[in-house]
């Protein structure tokens, strides 16, 4: 299979980005995100949840949590590359909703075969998904996580937005060292959910304890599994970067054309206009292998394993390069708590070290480009 | 890889089969003498003659100037030229040695010649029957390339032009040169016009071309003195002090950002031949002894490696991205890139290169154990002459600042 | 470890052998207070009180201000503050809570203030009694100091002050202000003048301290907003119309370049505490699990916590050859290097050790479980302000261009 | 042992380094050295040797050979730091002479002991010597050389300047795995060198063979004594290294502040005045670790290794981008054989591969400072 010249990203793909945008623009503008979640903060406490349940819903109803969920199971069955439109607008408005570990979790949910069906379609009907897969040191893996009899036993670490949602899916182990996929209700009997205090504050994560908790078994084979999914995990992690990113370009491009100092606006002096630059170029960069990466998700599977991790190690440092430099470029006021850019240097802080940072991918991409035909 | 097929027009689809088959039987072969990187660097007779052949069979196949009208010696067909270079691409043809003349004069001619010019000029430009440089450049005009001082002085329908050019590659096998100079010396811009000149035919008679030493040690480029050189009014390319708008036109293309595709011809891959590439460098770390094991294996230079696989990459994505109007914000934001990412890319790579070669880096063109024959430090050195020439990567970072981002102008 | 006996001259040596003697008996122990990193971020009253006590006992014993003149407070000895900071620092004293009055008031008033002024101001500021901060910069004044726009209207031998001053850290405890303000709107450098001002006496009458929010979530510093404050011309530093010099006076002693050491206390490591240092990465490397071992055991890590052991390295040095006349070719050379150097190695040192932590290091201080109780991000975060703060880097940058490089200014 | 605050740089050391500084500025200024060693240059050829036997002579003269000699052998016994300044000067004036080899070969004959006092009278005598301790792939050791009673069979590696040295200081194997030192003169019988082509042209650089070529061995424990004396290598080639980056720096500001371009001086463009800073800022990193670490082998040899290290790496990141920039920021002109700056960028790129690069060194500095004391 080979990579359409658009990258596949027809008319209904553009519709749904320029809808997003549209949608953010009105009902989360930068302000107003400002108001719901830097309001009354305690630096040496854990905050409440922080986001508006209301807007969530509209974009449920908007269908956009069935967008990934196979026609079979209720869903629109939309190629990746249009989710990947859909969630660099969430990025652009740093969603405070768990839209990006619901379509993570549908991405998974899809490589578990046939018996995820339930799942996907309580997706498709609006269920809100994050996965429990890290241990204590963050690394992929049950920890301390046991299944056995239809029942989860231990704890999870770094669970993404888990105040947000209804649904957990979760790896667990079954002995002899098999892992296996549980679907698991939030709310479920001997479930408890710790809060982290995190810097981010677009985003909830907790530990998530689990006691005698009833779980439905969807696969075994876990590790396999997961691996295969992970090309979908980086690219959409990658296009919320990417959107993030083009705001903190654009918002200080804007800044640097008003603020006048030395009598000319702060972008005449090469030593600011360079810098911008320089976040422009690697921002494009990220774009360029989002829309690569996602088109090889929907039609070059031989290369999409590839294709992600260069995207996502590429999104991780831009991530991190455009965050510094948002702050940097605006000096003072950028430094200070009402500053809009605060809220995305820390939501790129956190999305650029989860499921691995930039060091790590390219790490196996190196085992993929140069171990794999060395002589 | 993309599948270029996909979504051919009816008439790009019979057009590519057209190259396709002419290719199959026409392909040039293997040179008798070994081919430098690129066309600037074209050193010998032999080198130059063995190229100007293939180029003048592919144009009268039709694989040259497809996308210019007719009249002027073109295919009169419309994006088709990408097809053809696609086509060359995977049949590994040589590549054109007339370069300057269809990546710059062409188009400039094209879009601000006379149409007497065009019909007169573009032919043999394409055929590579005339070889064109380019005189933009002089030892006190670098980045600020509107304070060129060779002067064009009026005497009837005449121009006498003396001045001084620099770094101009080709000039030594040039029959025409595109000429940015001062026909007015009260105003820095409006003061600008545009000419084109026959050089071969003056050698010695007004122009005199002498070849410029590189820090590598080799020849290549040249500067260009002008003695009273006479041409005649019908050379100039636009009105009189419009120079400055027409040499903007060159450099678009220059770096990649115009808006026809220059006919390309490559891929052929000689024995000799060097490529500054990420899969070059990670071949050479797998044949490079690094302590008890081999270079690949070095955790620093793997992710380094992996570094410029990604940036090539994503140099390659941008040109089909640059197509998606829905996935771009302004139309010259990813075009204007091209050229500081390109020479950047390369510079970075050979340095890199060096690193994985470790003592053996210092090993140069005549020592029969140096690694890829020399070539590294050699492409190394000549990466400075990317960054630095057609707007060095400064002036670049400015140009994109001002033009895409909005930012103010620096100057 | 260089050691600092070495070559002490004899009123060094007895000095040294003082401040042993005193630092053997009277370190004021363990606080009972968390300390902040710095000074600059002291926040409740208990730390205050237990740090200007220690100030206080340290000047009462000479410790402090020892190369000022005695009839203004000081020790009257000569090259000996350093010998002081030495023992400090090998005592593991906490640090002198003000900060802002002992490395710019103290200078800036020697320099340009009356006698009356220095014999009045400069004890209670070495005890500590005293506390200051410093009005400089403005919401329309950061990088460009000099378009501070804060107004002195003259009214006999009274001056009414109207302006809004921001980033003033400490002007919740303060009870002076060194202020830079202008005195004639139609020149701007020409129009600066510079005053000490008594805020504490005025707060709620001509005074508004408001504390701003840093993106940390912390306090620490404030804006202040001056309504009508009538001050005694005698407050005046230097001539009317010199503001400027004065302020260059300030800047350079809070860059470190300043002809007189400042009276430094630290080096106490409570509980609590938090430094921003390669070896600290490392210890946060032995600790972290990275795959199967130890972030410690990663090969792009070790070598990025070996480049910030290195600079570190290189900063402590220069502090030592910018005293060797025969090493150095220009005498601003290195000191006009530490603001930038020091503020870019905190910063990339505490983002590497984001990198160790990996997936923890988004866990902040109210997390039982973050990394070095959620310091890292801390410290990452507001590395920005040094970045940022007291001439930006890239500020500095054109300062080092334009001073020690002798290039041509950019503004 | 600790260190002096002025780092032992005492008044001799200051006239020396002066004195080295006058004596290149009049000997061989830059053009001079540019037609000394660029004239009619094949790219494609193995340079003849390009330097000045009479000015070596003048250098010998003054003593410069016998500087880091132990006064029982007829030498002069400067303290390290004072051949630094030397070095320092030698590298600002790019000097093609076996100036810098031949006090390396000092250093490691005196880490040899009472054995080597011939051989460091030869050189307080006036001497020129290099070491020949290179394998094929540029690692420290005899490869294929070979010796037994008193005579040497084999081949050696990247020799540097073996072309204008009379003596080779040889590492060979000495069976079961032992190494050895050997003291050969360059003419000796069965021994033919071979010069490479190199892009440096302010050195030359060889392959020697030998055959049945008579040596004096000095001393057994190869390995040790070398990895003893490597702190004294790394700092005298940093020092080298140090002294040709700041005159990179220099030459490139002065052109900055000459050559207008859009009617000012180029230093006024942040673009070039924030190179050449940070070119400054890395060549002061580079200069205050060499100092230390030369000082740290006068008084303090137990943080010598660490600094050395130090110093090496710090040097070769300097080397590298010191020489980028003084082509870059030269434009053009930077790039064509007449402009001098070619002469640094390449000697430069020589040595700042030489003896391991910077990666290599910081490596070895992870070992002593992380493992060192890892719990």
């Amino acid at each position: 299979m080979t990579q359409p010249r658009n990258y596949g990203f027809e008319e209904e793909a553009g519709m749904l980005k320029d809808a997003a945008r549209r949608f953010f623009g009105e009902r989360l503008p930068v302000d107003r995100l400002h108001a719901l979640v830097a309001s009354d903060y305690d630096p040496e406490g854990v905050a409440p949840l922080r986001w508006d349940p209301a807007l969530w819903d509209e974009m449920v109803a908007l269908g956009w949590t069935s967008l990934a969920v196979p026609e079979d199971a209720g869903g629109l069955a939309m190629p990746w590359v249009a989710v990947a439109g859909l969630l660099e607008e969430a990025g652009r408005a740093a969603l405070p909703a768990p839209l990006l570990t619901t379509l993570k979790s549908t991405a998974l949910l899809r490589r578990l075969g046939s018996s995820a069906t339930g799942a996907l379609e309580e997706l498709a009907a609006g269920a809100a998904a994050t996965m429990v897969c890290l241990d204590a040191s963050g690394s992929v893996g049950p920890g301390s996580l046991r299944a056995s009899h239809g029942r989860l036993e231990g704890e999870a670490f770094f669970v993404q937005d888990a105040g947000k949602c209804s649904r957990f899916l979760v790896l667990a182990a079954e002995g002899d060292g098999a892992w296996g996929f549980y679907w698991v209700a939030a709310d479920a009997p001997g479930t408890s959910i710790h809060s982290d205090a995190i810097v981010d504050l677009t985003r909830d994560q907790a530990r998530v304890q689990f006691s005698a908790t009833p779980a439905e078994r969807i696969a075994g084979d876990g590790l396999e599994y997961w691996q295969a999914a992970e090309p979908e995990l980086w690219t959409l992690l990658s296009a919320d970067m990417v959107g993030a990113a083009e705001w903190q370009l654009q918002t200080t491009v804007d800044y640097a054309q008003q603020r006048k100092q030395f009598d000319r606006p702060l972008g005449f002096f090469q030593a600011v206009k360079h810098q911008l630059v320089d976040v422009m170029v690697s921002t494009d960069e990220s774009k360029s292998l989002l829309y690569s990466a996602a088109c090889a998700l929907d039609h070059e599977p031989g290369r999409c394993r590839e294709l992600a991790l260069m995207a996502k190690a590429s999104a991780s440092e831009t991530a991190g390069f455009a965050s510094g430099r948002s702050v940097q470029c605006h000096g003072g006021i950028g430094f200070t708590w009402e500053c809009y850019v605060q809220l995305y240097f820390k939501r790129q802080e956190h999305s650029r070290r989860l499921f691995g940072d930039a060091a790590t991918h390219r790490a196996e991409l190196a085992r993929l480009l140069i171990d794999r035909d060395a002589a | 890889m993309t599948n270029p097929e996909r979504r051919d027009s009816a008439e790009q689809a019979e057009y590519r089969a057209h190259c396709r088959d002419w290719l199959a039987t026409h392909h040039p072969g293997e040179p008798s003498v070994r081919l430098p990187t690129s066309a600037l660097e074209i050193m010998t007779d032999e080198q130059m003659d063995y190229l100007r052949a293939w180029q003048g069979a592919a144009y009268a196949a039709g694989l040259v100037g497809c996308d210019y009208p007719e009249e002027f010696g073109g295919g009169g067909r419309s994006d088709c030229q990408r097809i053809a270079n696609e086509e060359m691409l995977a049949a590994r043809t040589p590549y054109f040695p007339n370069i300057i003349g269809l990546g710059m004069a062409a188009p400039t001619v094209l879009h601000h010649g006379s149409d007497e010019l065009k019909a007169r000029l573009l032919p043999r430009l394409f055929s590579g029957e005339d070889i064109w440089c380019q005189g933009f450049s002089e030892p006190g005009a670098g980045s600020d390339l509107a304070s060129v001082q060779t002067f064009a002085e009026r005497r009837g329908d005449k121009w006498v032009i003396n001045g001084h050019k620099v770094w101009t590659s080709l000039a030594h096998f040039a029959q025409w040169m595109i000429l940015l100079l001062r026909t007015d010396k009260g105003h820095k811009y409006e003061g600008l016009s545009y000419f084109v000149v026959p050089i071969a035919s003056a050698l010695g008679n007004g122009v005199t071309v002498r070849p410029l030493i590189k820090m590598t040690g080799e020849t290549g480029f040249n500067e260009v003195l002008f003695e009273d050189l006479e041409v005649d009014d019908s050379y100039r390319l636009d009105e009189l002090g419009k120079g400055w708008q027409v040499a903007m036109t060159t450099l678009l293309f220059e770096r990649g950002a115009g808006d026809l595709v220059t006919p390309r011809s490559g891929g052929l891959k000689s024995s000799s031949a060097h490529t500054t590439s990420a899969r070059a460098v990670m071949e050479l770390a797998q044949r490079t002894a690094r302590g008890d094991g081999l270079a690949s294996e070095d955790p620093l230079l793997r992710d380094r490696m992996v570094r410029q696989a990604i940036r090539e990459e994503a140099l390659k994505e941008h040109q089909r991205r640059a197509r998606v109007p829905a996935l771009i914000d302004h139309p010259m934001r990813l075009p204007l890139q091209n050229k500081l990412l390109a020479s950047e890319l390369a510079q970075d790579t050979a340095a890199l290169a060096l690193d994985v070669a470790g003592p053996a880096a210092g090993l140069y063109l005549g020592d029969e154990h140096a690694p890829a024959g020399g070539q590294w430090p050699l492409a190394y050195m000549n990466s400075y002459g990317i960054t630095i020439a057609a707007g060095t990567s400064e002036v670049q970072r400015n140009i994109l600042g001002e033009r895409v981002l909005g930012l103010a102008k620096s100057k």
